[in-house]
């Protein structure tokens, strides 16, 4: 379960709280009637599904009920930035991450815990 | 290819079975390929030997950037049934179907095709219109569904609950009988022993990094991890990394790709004897040979590639299970897993062309692609080889959602694949 | 089975002066019938093992006899059925950690008829056959024959446990709990974090799996803390944590799933261990924690050596006898063999030789292990076996000798035994850093994978981590206690004493390779042995997961904790590639099972899913009526009368509303309330309807479609003032409803002013239908005019009912009837509608529930959304092209109507159909066709969407969406069922009253 | 006016009431409810209306003689007055500045749950941080109890109030005395 930072809310809280909205910043036609069947099609159909930086809607209905935007790393999961809806998407999010959250990566020499000194020969645990 | 038999087994049980040959070979990628399937699951690597077999096309390599048969096919609940409402639909899963039986001989490969059963339960009105509808539906189409009361529900799968203490009593349940649950690694196995042996080169551990095209816009082949490789055609098949791959081709796709979790208990004796489905209190249930109880969660509701899943949607479905099984409350889950699935806005696949030359794509099989297996790779080789679509998947194209002409099994039926 | 016995075996194998049960209450137990004797605080295995029994299981496969491997939760062998009543029966349960309790009924499993004389041995002889994967090379013929002949003996055969067959009466709870520093393990090293974290007065919560504290102290008589020997200084330090309110320290706790953002998922065991349970008390409790730290100390696990019939009864882990006898007081032989590639099985011989038990003799592979525990069992006078291996052992159902002989080969020497300890060395437990997404990364000196790159914000600390001594272990730990609360803390443990040690090997053991033939455990409970392995390596599995997928290594219910890098060392060797090349097994959640029961917890029962009442709930029950489940509703669905069955009682009820009256509870619908300014704005943009020229005090039916143009929902609207909309929806559709308006209010027209309430339980809905539903409600209403003049159809007025009560009164009808719809605050719902019952008595009125209400309305041809409409539906297909603003520019779906395939000719459209024979009435779902003469696969061209028997019309009547209908008016098609075709005519789907005159009637 | 009403009340959880591990369960008595909304900017005379400041902070309320209002959103409040003879709609008809009040008197139902192991109990089916730091007296918010919404809002270090929608309050009582008879 993901704890997800509500920028109305101000705090985190538990993903059962939340209902996700799919990609943001698809924006509906003003003047719909008039679009082509590609746009439409592109507009209600097509995604970007990428696998990395996801720019998603979350909407708080079990919270304060409003919908808002997320920047998201498809492969881990970890919420890079969180703004309110009709926000402007975000330039570059890699830029002043949200202070330190629970999926912060802490290397252990931080925990003043030494690594142990031997080099190790990384392994991906997902093999 | 050493035909396997229990002859053969006996033969090398006399030598510690140290003569058997590898299964499939692991080769080094050579310059270029007529085709190029990209993903070695079990439907990528149908049609690269269905591509050999029936179309002769076998200067072929399948790419796959772990392990074959690592992806969902090696992750799912192996539930096999073609009861499916749309002509469309009931055509394509039929297919694989009759594929089904008969497969193990096929490719000398024991697939464990169990025609167990699938029962569908109706909880309430609206679900017995529902699946009435697919009843009289399917058997117009030639696919055997019965109709069952609850009584024969139950005689049928003694461990239902059909009193009228459950939350949502049953009351009436669709049941077709040639459906049921296969070996899924052996299906990954088999195919690719029989493609290997057809002189399919199967090359894992190549992740693909761009998909090249010449100056009138053609495939010519792509970049991966182990170099460039050439190619005439080529068809992705690669479930929930399909966006990603197609983006190399300049495609944007109506796909979304959803963590999707499964569960097993410990192994016990048997004490389940089909396969089980109830749309209303969400959950799927069977009893592999191995004695686990395999048991099909929900995806969550965001897009992720992450293979992992939150333990609220296990929860969620063992409260559904144990509804219905109030006897397996005190089963232990042994294992859970997480696969990646791609699904689009009506629920059915695509297997197509698409706009760019030589490039075909077979994806969107939701959270039931397995059971399509054998004839998905069936009629996307005949679909590579002619560059143009066989009957059976002739509807599954990509053009559809701009025409609205959707297949839209979910939104008809709403009834779990 | 064997027969039950009241003889009591003494407690043999007890070690007077040895353990920590010493005084403990005497207990009784039986296994397979057989009654023995324990104390208070043995497991199942200690108690067993103290009466010197060994044989408890059978392998998966084989059936080979199988005793205790180790004194822990990864123990593959020792797998029991516990059952407390007939209910109460639990399969799989690993009898090294089922505490014991007076009159325990353990029995063995997969084994017939009996533990010591198993049938299913045979598969053992046959054994040569049955290699890894065999049955993906066999049973295929003839064809059927694997699922009517071989699968089905394959499963009798395979399995372990028997499940349960009756529902667990058993209750189980959950918390939602969150802290600072959550610890996981309660080792020297995780005690050592949690007194540092503690000290902070932050939220401290500290798990471990056993009964107690202390980990690898339970058997370490080498170490000493703080001038107490180690254990005693653990219990004392678990006091001092528990006696700070800031600090939960949950033992019988299993932390077994590390997910996302630090939760991690801890089931504790409440009642295991207790003869007789209070049933109130839940069984088992999840625990979810959410952490913002986590330091993982959950220790090491000690790997067997693989060599030649390394798994009769009497084998098992070093550790695993140590604890026995250091912990329990239980001596495992009294001649016991040592097979070892590391230190550690050297205190081991050492604390058992003190005990007075004889060791034959320590086989150790090194050639010359020195160190000052090699010295101490030499000046012991135990033999000593360097650079020796072990080639086999003997012994049906329990370990007779081993065969001892040099690495190289040479003279081999059978040295009797009785019990046989082995130890190739430790498996750092990274399961749930694994889990948490670290990665691993190989160790290459000593041959470990270690955490490496960590994903989470937790820290590795103490065995699990890579520290082989006992004050390395307290180290990382404290230290990872200060830095978690970002404190410094004076006052951390003194390690006196420890015991330390490392090394070992991975894989097969010399004698065990691959030129020999035989069997050497990998996995025990899977019987993998190394052949498979290497065979599997010959087939062509590269990667380590073909590897196990093929062989099952590491796949039964220890999930490979003692066997998965045995395994893929002997595939790294095999493929002459480092092992890290060959990759390393996902770990998954769950650490070891977890009961279903437990991540249920509270869902069962009437907490399944809520059920929801309506306030004539009580009224409907109390007058008989049969309900039916719609969403999470409970509907009355009709009101049967002494001797009515349910067609009866609908037809009556259909009559009565027709004739006089009939109330119908509508409180289930959904309701919203829309204020403000922009409210009839917003109603344009929702719905396809034009509302801005709507007045104060009238409705109106709104259809509400999503953007690709199908229906999505429908119901009727009234508008309460310029600024004030009251909206209905269906009962299925009012939660998506909410949601799918607030979306668009929100992200796409958040300019205007206008906010929604979800109202559906404010009101209770009484629906008054029937020529006489006006004279009824008219001596009721205490300040509405309900004239037709005043109040037409289709309007809606604020007012009070039975004296003072508000209500919104809707005039409006779903039977074609003249109708109300009586909105009261839900409280009040109850007593007006029987009010209104005391008053239409005197009409002779009915109650009519949800199915008279769907004939009634089908006489009208009125749709209902989900039923004659199924998300490929749009308002033209539903023949309601009149709902659509044909001036609007914009509405939600007005460009998903037009795409090519929403205009395109041949559209399935919603019509009447008339069967030939009137009293035919069709089934719901039923295809039809045009020709049914033709073969199948048929071309269907609709189905059947309502289909009921019509008392008023005196015949069927149904309704159903049929390509091209509004042109087929009149024709003919066909219904064709397994009994027989029936023959329909198209007509309008209109069947009673078609002038519409009784609206007003 | 509520006196002059003659026909008979029946609240949903009437007659429901337990005590159990020391953790009491009780239906709250009837309250007059609104749920207001309104643009930040235009709280004054709604508060002034009211007799109370309008909370703007996240999570918290505020609380004048017998009426509460509960912060439920940036735009959104939930205003409870359990005294016999309140009309908080009628005080706030006159207001003309943008906003919208709705009755929500008979729509949410509400249980009072009390004792050194409320909290605990709660958890059982609410994954919020029900700590006193995280959570003090006075706080709330809307969030779920196992499979359906609440409204949880704390009025004691031991107690709290318990709101959900009126067919949820059966459903919302026995969870809390199962989680009861599970702490």
């Amino acid at each position: 379960m993901l704890l997800i930072h509500c920028p109305y809310c101000q705090e985190e809280r538990p993903e059962l709280e939340f209902r996700n909205g799919g990609e943001a910043h698809i924006a509906r036609s003003r003047d719909i009637a008039a679009e082509s069947d590609e746009a439409f099609e592109a507009f209600f159909f097509i995604r970007t599904n990428p696998k990395g930086l996801v720019y998603e809607r979350w909407r708080h209905i079990h919270g304060c009920g409003r919908f808002f935007n997320a920047v998201r790393d498809s492969v881990t999961d970890k919420f890079l930035r969180v703004y309110k809806a009709g926000e402007p998407k975000p330039a570059d999010v890699m830029k002043n991450l949200p202070e330190h959250s629970a999926w912060e990566n802490i290397p252990p020499a931080d925990q003043n815990v030494e690594t142990p000194a031997r080099d190790r020969v990384s392994t991906d645990g997902e093999a | 290819m050493r035909k396997y038999s229990v002859f053969a087994i006996a033969r090398e049980a006399m030598r510690g079975h140290k003569g058997w040959d590898q299964q499939w070979t692991s080769p080094e990628p050579r310059k270029d390929y007529d085709v190029i399937i990209i993903g070695a699951g079990g439907h990528g690597l149908a049609t690269a030997y269905y591509l050999a077999k029936e179309h002769g096309i076998t200067n072929i390599a399948v790419l796959e950037k772990g392990w074959l048969g690592g992806g969902n096919t090696g992750r799912n609940t192996t539930i096999i049934r073609s009861n499916y409402l749309y002509d469309e639909s009931a055509g394509l899963y039929n297919h694989a179907l009759n594929l089904w039986d008969g497969l193990s001989q096929d490719l000398n490969y024991n697939v464990m095709y169990s025609p167990r059963g699938v029962m569908m339960l109706a909880h309430n009105v609206h679900d017995v219109q529902v699946l009435k509808r697919h009843v009289h539906a399917n058997r117009l189409n030639g696919v055997p569904n019965d109709w069952l009361t609850p009584e024969e529900a139950k005689e049928f799968c003694p461990p239902l609950d059909i009193s009228k203490r459950a939350r949502y009593p049953i009351v009436g349940a669709a049941l077709q009988r040639k459906g049921g649950t296969a070996r899924h690694d052996a299906v990954a196995w088999g195919y690719a022993r029989a493609a290997s042996a057809r002189g399919v080169d199967i090359i894992q551990n190549c992740e693909v990094t761009a998909v090249r095209r010449s100056s009138n816009g053609h495939v010519i082949g792509v970049d991966t991890s182990k170099g460039f490789i050439g190619a005439k055609k080529i068809g992705v098949v690669a479930a929930g990394h399909t966006s990603v791959l197609m983006e190399m081709a300049g495609v944007r796709m109506p796909l979304e790709s959803y963590p999707l979790q499964a569960l097993v208990s410990e192994p016990v004796k048997p004490c389940f004897p089909c396969v089980v489905m109830s749309n209303t209190v969400h959950a799927y249930i069977s009893q592999s040979d191995k004695g686990e109880l395999v048991i099909g969660a929900g995806t969550d509701q965001y897009i992720s590639y992450s293979q992992t899943g939150g333990l609220h949607i296990i929860n969620h479905t063992l409260d559904a299970i144990c509804e219905m099984f109030p006897m397996f409350a005190r089963m232990k889950m042994l294992r859970s897993w997480g696969g990646i699935v791609d699904v689009t806005p009506d629920r059915s696949p695509i297997l197509a062309k698409t706009p760019v030359p030589g490039l075909y794509v077979n994806c969107g099989w939701g959270t039931g692609g397995f059971k399509a297996t054998p004839g998905s790779g069936h009629v996307f080789a005949h679909t590579i080889a002619n560059d143009n679509p066989h009957p059976i998947n002739a509807p599954f194209t990509l053009e559809r959602f701009r025409t609205g002409r959707l297949i839209d099994e979910a939104a008809a039926a709403a009834v779990a694949h | 089975m064997a027969t039950t016995t009241t003889k009591r075996f003494a407690a043999t194998h007890r070690v007077a002066g040895k353990g920590r049960l010493a005084g403990s209450a005497a207990l009784g137990f039986t296994f397979d019938g057989q009654t023995y004797a324990g104390v208070q605080g043995d497991t199942l295995a200690s108690a067993l093992l103290a009466n010197g029994v060994h044989l408890v299981g059978r392998s998966f496969k084989y059936h080979r006899p199988r005793g205790f491997l180790s004194a822990g939760p990864e123990e593959p062998n020792a797998l029991v059925g516990i059952h407390r009543d007939a209910a109460r029966k639990t399969p799989n349960v690993r009898a090294t950690v089922q505490e014991l309790y007076d009159g325990l009924t353990a029995v063995s499993q997969n084994r017939w008829p009996s533990l010591a004389y198993d049938v299913g041995a045979v598969n053992n002889i046959g054994s040569p056959m049955f290699s890894a994967g065999f049955y993906y090379k066999t049973f295929m013929w003839p064809k059927d024959a694997w699922a009517k002949i071989y699968e089905p003996r394959i499963r009798e055969a395979a399995g372990l446990g028997v499940a349960p067959e009756r529902p667990d009466p058993d209750t189980y709870a959950q918390r939602f709990a969150h802290c600072d520093v959550l610890i996981v393990g309660a080792g020297p090293s995780g005690l050592a974090a949690a007194l540092a974290a503690a000290e902070s007065g932050q939220r401290v919560i500290l798990c471990d799996e056993q009964p107690d504290v202390g980990g690898a102290l339970r058997y370490e008589s080498g170490a000493s803390i703080e001038g107490q020997d180690g254990w005693t200084w653990a219990q004392a330090a678990a006091a001092s944590l528990l006696a700070r309110d800031n600090v939960r320290v949950l033992t019988r706790t299993t932390a077994f799933g590390y997910y996302a953002q630090n939760m991690v998922g801890l089931v504790e065991r409440v009642t295991e261990h207790l003869a007789h349970p209070d049933l109130t008390t839940p069984r088992e409790r999840l625990w979810q924690v959410r952490a913002k730290k986590v330091i993982l100390a959950a220790g090491a696990i000690e790997r067997h050596m693989v060599f030649a019939d390394n798994d009769r009864p009497g084998i098992m882990l070093v550790s695993a006898a140590r604890t026995y006898l250091n912990h329990y007081g239980v001596a495992v032989g009294r001649n016991v063999g040592v097979f070892t590639a590391n230190d550690s099985a050297y205190p081991a011989a050492i604390d058992l030789k003190k005990a007075g038990v004889n060791i034959a003799a320590i086989v150790d592979i090194r050639d010359n292990p020195s160190s000052a525990l090699v010295e101490e069992a030499r000046s012991l006078g135990i033999e000593i076996n360097a650079g020796r291996t072990v080639t086999g052992t003997d012994g049906r159902l329990r370990v007779s000798s081993m065969t001892v002989q040099a690495k190289s080969g040479g003279p081999a020497r059978k040295v009797p035994i009785d019990a046989l300890l082995m130890s190739s060395g430790w498996t750092p437990s990274v399961h749930l850093f694994s889990q948490s997404r670290g990665k691993v990364a190989f160790d290459e000196p000593t041959l470990r994978f270690l955490p490496g790159i960590y994903a989470q914000d937790c820290i590795s600390v103490g065995a699990c981590n890579g520290a082989d001594s006992l004050d390395a272990t307290v180290d990382e730990g404290f230290a990872a206690g200060e830095k978690a609360v970002r404190a410094t803390i004076s006052a951390k443990p003194k390690v006196d004493k420890g015991e330390t040690w490392g090394g070992g090997m991975l894989g097969a053991s010399p004698g065990s390779g691959p030129e020999q033939i035989v069997k050497a455990f990998v996995d025990f409970q899977n019987d993998v042995t190394a052949k498979d392995i290497r065979q599997a390596v010959r087939e062509g599995m590269r990667s380590i997961e073909h590897v196990k997928r093929f062989t099952t290594n590491g796949m039964a219910t220890d999930q490979g904790k003692t066997s998965n890098l045995h395994g893929l060392a002997i595939a790294a060797e095999v493929l002459d590639k480092p092992i890290p090349a060959v990759g390393l097994t996902t770990f998954r959640a769950p650490y070891t099972p977890v009961t279903f029961g437990s991540i249920v917890n509270h869902a069962k029962g009437e907490l399944f899913d809520p059920t929801r009442r309506t306030p004539m709930h009580g009224w409907e029950e109390q007058q008989g009526a049969v309900f039916e489940d719609v969403g999470q509703w409970k509907r009355a669905w009709y009101y049967p009368r002494k001797g009515e069955d349910m067609h009866a009682a609908v037809n009556r009820e259909c009559k009565t509303v027709r004739t006089s009256a009939g109330i119908f509870d509508a409180s289930t619908l959904g309701k919203i309330e829309i204020v403000g300014p922009d409210a009839a704005k917003f109603m344009e943009l929702l719905y396809t309807n034009p509302w801005a020229k709507l007045e104060a005090g009238r409705c109106r039916y709104g259809i509400m479609l999503r953007e690709d143009g199908f229906i999505y929902d429908d119901g009727v609207v009234g508008r309460l003032s310029d600024h004030r909309f009251h909206v209905t929806t269906t009962t299925g559709g009012a939660p998506r409803v909410m949601h799918h308006m607030e979306d668009y209010l929100q992200t796409e027209f958040p300019h205007l002013d206008v906010w929604l309430t979800s109202i559906t339980e404010q009101w209770a809905v009484i629906a008054v239908q029937g020529p006489k539903s006006r004279d009824i409600l008219q001596s009721l209403v205490d300040n509405i005019d309900i004239s037709d003049a005043a109040m037409p159809h289709m309007s809606v007025r604020e007012g009070t009912i039975c004296g003072g009560v508000p209500t919104r009164l809707f005039r409006m009808s779903f039977t074609g009837e003249r109708g109300f719809e009586v909105n009261v605050p839900a409280d009040y719902g109850r007593a007006v509608w029987e009010a209104i019952w005391e008053e239409g008595k005197k009409h002779d009125v009915c109650a009519y529930g949800t199915e008279a209400m769907h004939v009634l309305r089908a006489e009208k041809g009125y749709i209902i959304v989900g039923q004659d409409t199924d998300g490929t539906v749009t308002p033209g297909d539903a023949g309601l092209d009149w709902a659509i603003g044909k001036k609007k520019s914009d509405f939600v779906g007005i460009r998903g109507l037009t795409r090519p395939d929403l205009v395109a000719p041949g559209r399935r459209q919603l019509v009447g159909l008339r069967t030939k024979d009137p009293k035919t009435v069709l089934e719901e779902g039923a295809q039809i066709v045009d020709d049914p003469k033709q073969p199948i696969p048929m071309k269907m061209i609709g189905f059947v969407t309502s289909s009921y028997w019509s008392e008023n019309c005196g015949r069927s009547i149904a309704m159903g969406l049929v390509e091209g209908g509004f042109g087929r008016m009149g024709e003919t098609l066909h219904v064709p069922m397994p009994d027989g075709v029936i023959e329909v005519e198209v007509c309008k789907p209109l069947f009673f009253d078609e002038k519409g005159e009784r609206l007003n009637g | 006016m509520v006196e002059a009403i003659t026909v008979k009340r029946r609240g949903a959880l009437d007659h429901r009431l337990e005590t159990i591990n020391g953790v009491s369960l009780q239906p709250a008595k009837p309250a007059r409810r609104v749920s207001l909304r309104a643009e930040p900017d235009g709280l004054a005379p709604l508060s002034k209306a009211l007799g109370l400041d309008l909370p703007t902070k996240p999570k918290t309320s505020a609380l004048a003689d017998g009426r509460s209002a509960l912060w439920l959103g940036p735009d959104e409040w939930l205003v409870i007055d359990e005294s016999e003879d309140a009309e908080p709609l009628k005080d706030l008809a006159e207001v003309t500045v943008l906003h919208s009040a709705v009755d929500i008197s008979h729509r949410n139902v509400a249980i009072i749950v009390s004792g050194s192991k409320a909290a605990d109990v709660i958890n059982a089916g609410c994954p919020q941080d029900l700590g006193l730091q995280a959570f003090p007296v006075g706080a709330c918010s809307r969030t779920v109890l196992g499979k359906i919404e609440i409204v949880l809002l704390r009025t004691a270090p031991d107690t709290f109030r318990v709101e959900c929608w009126r067919s949820f309050a059966d459903y919302a009582f026995s969870y809390l005395s199962d989680a009861a008879r599970g702490v």
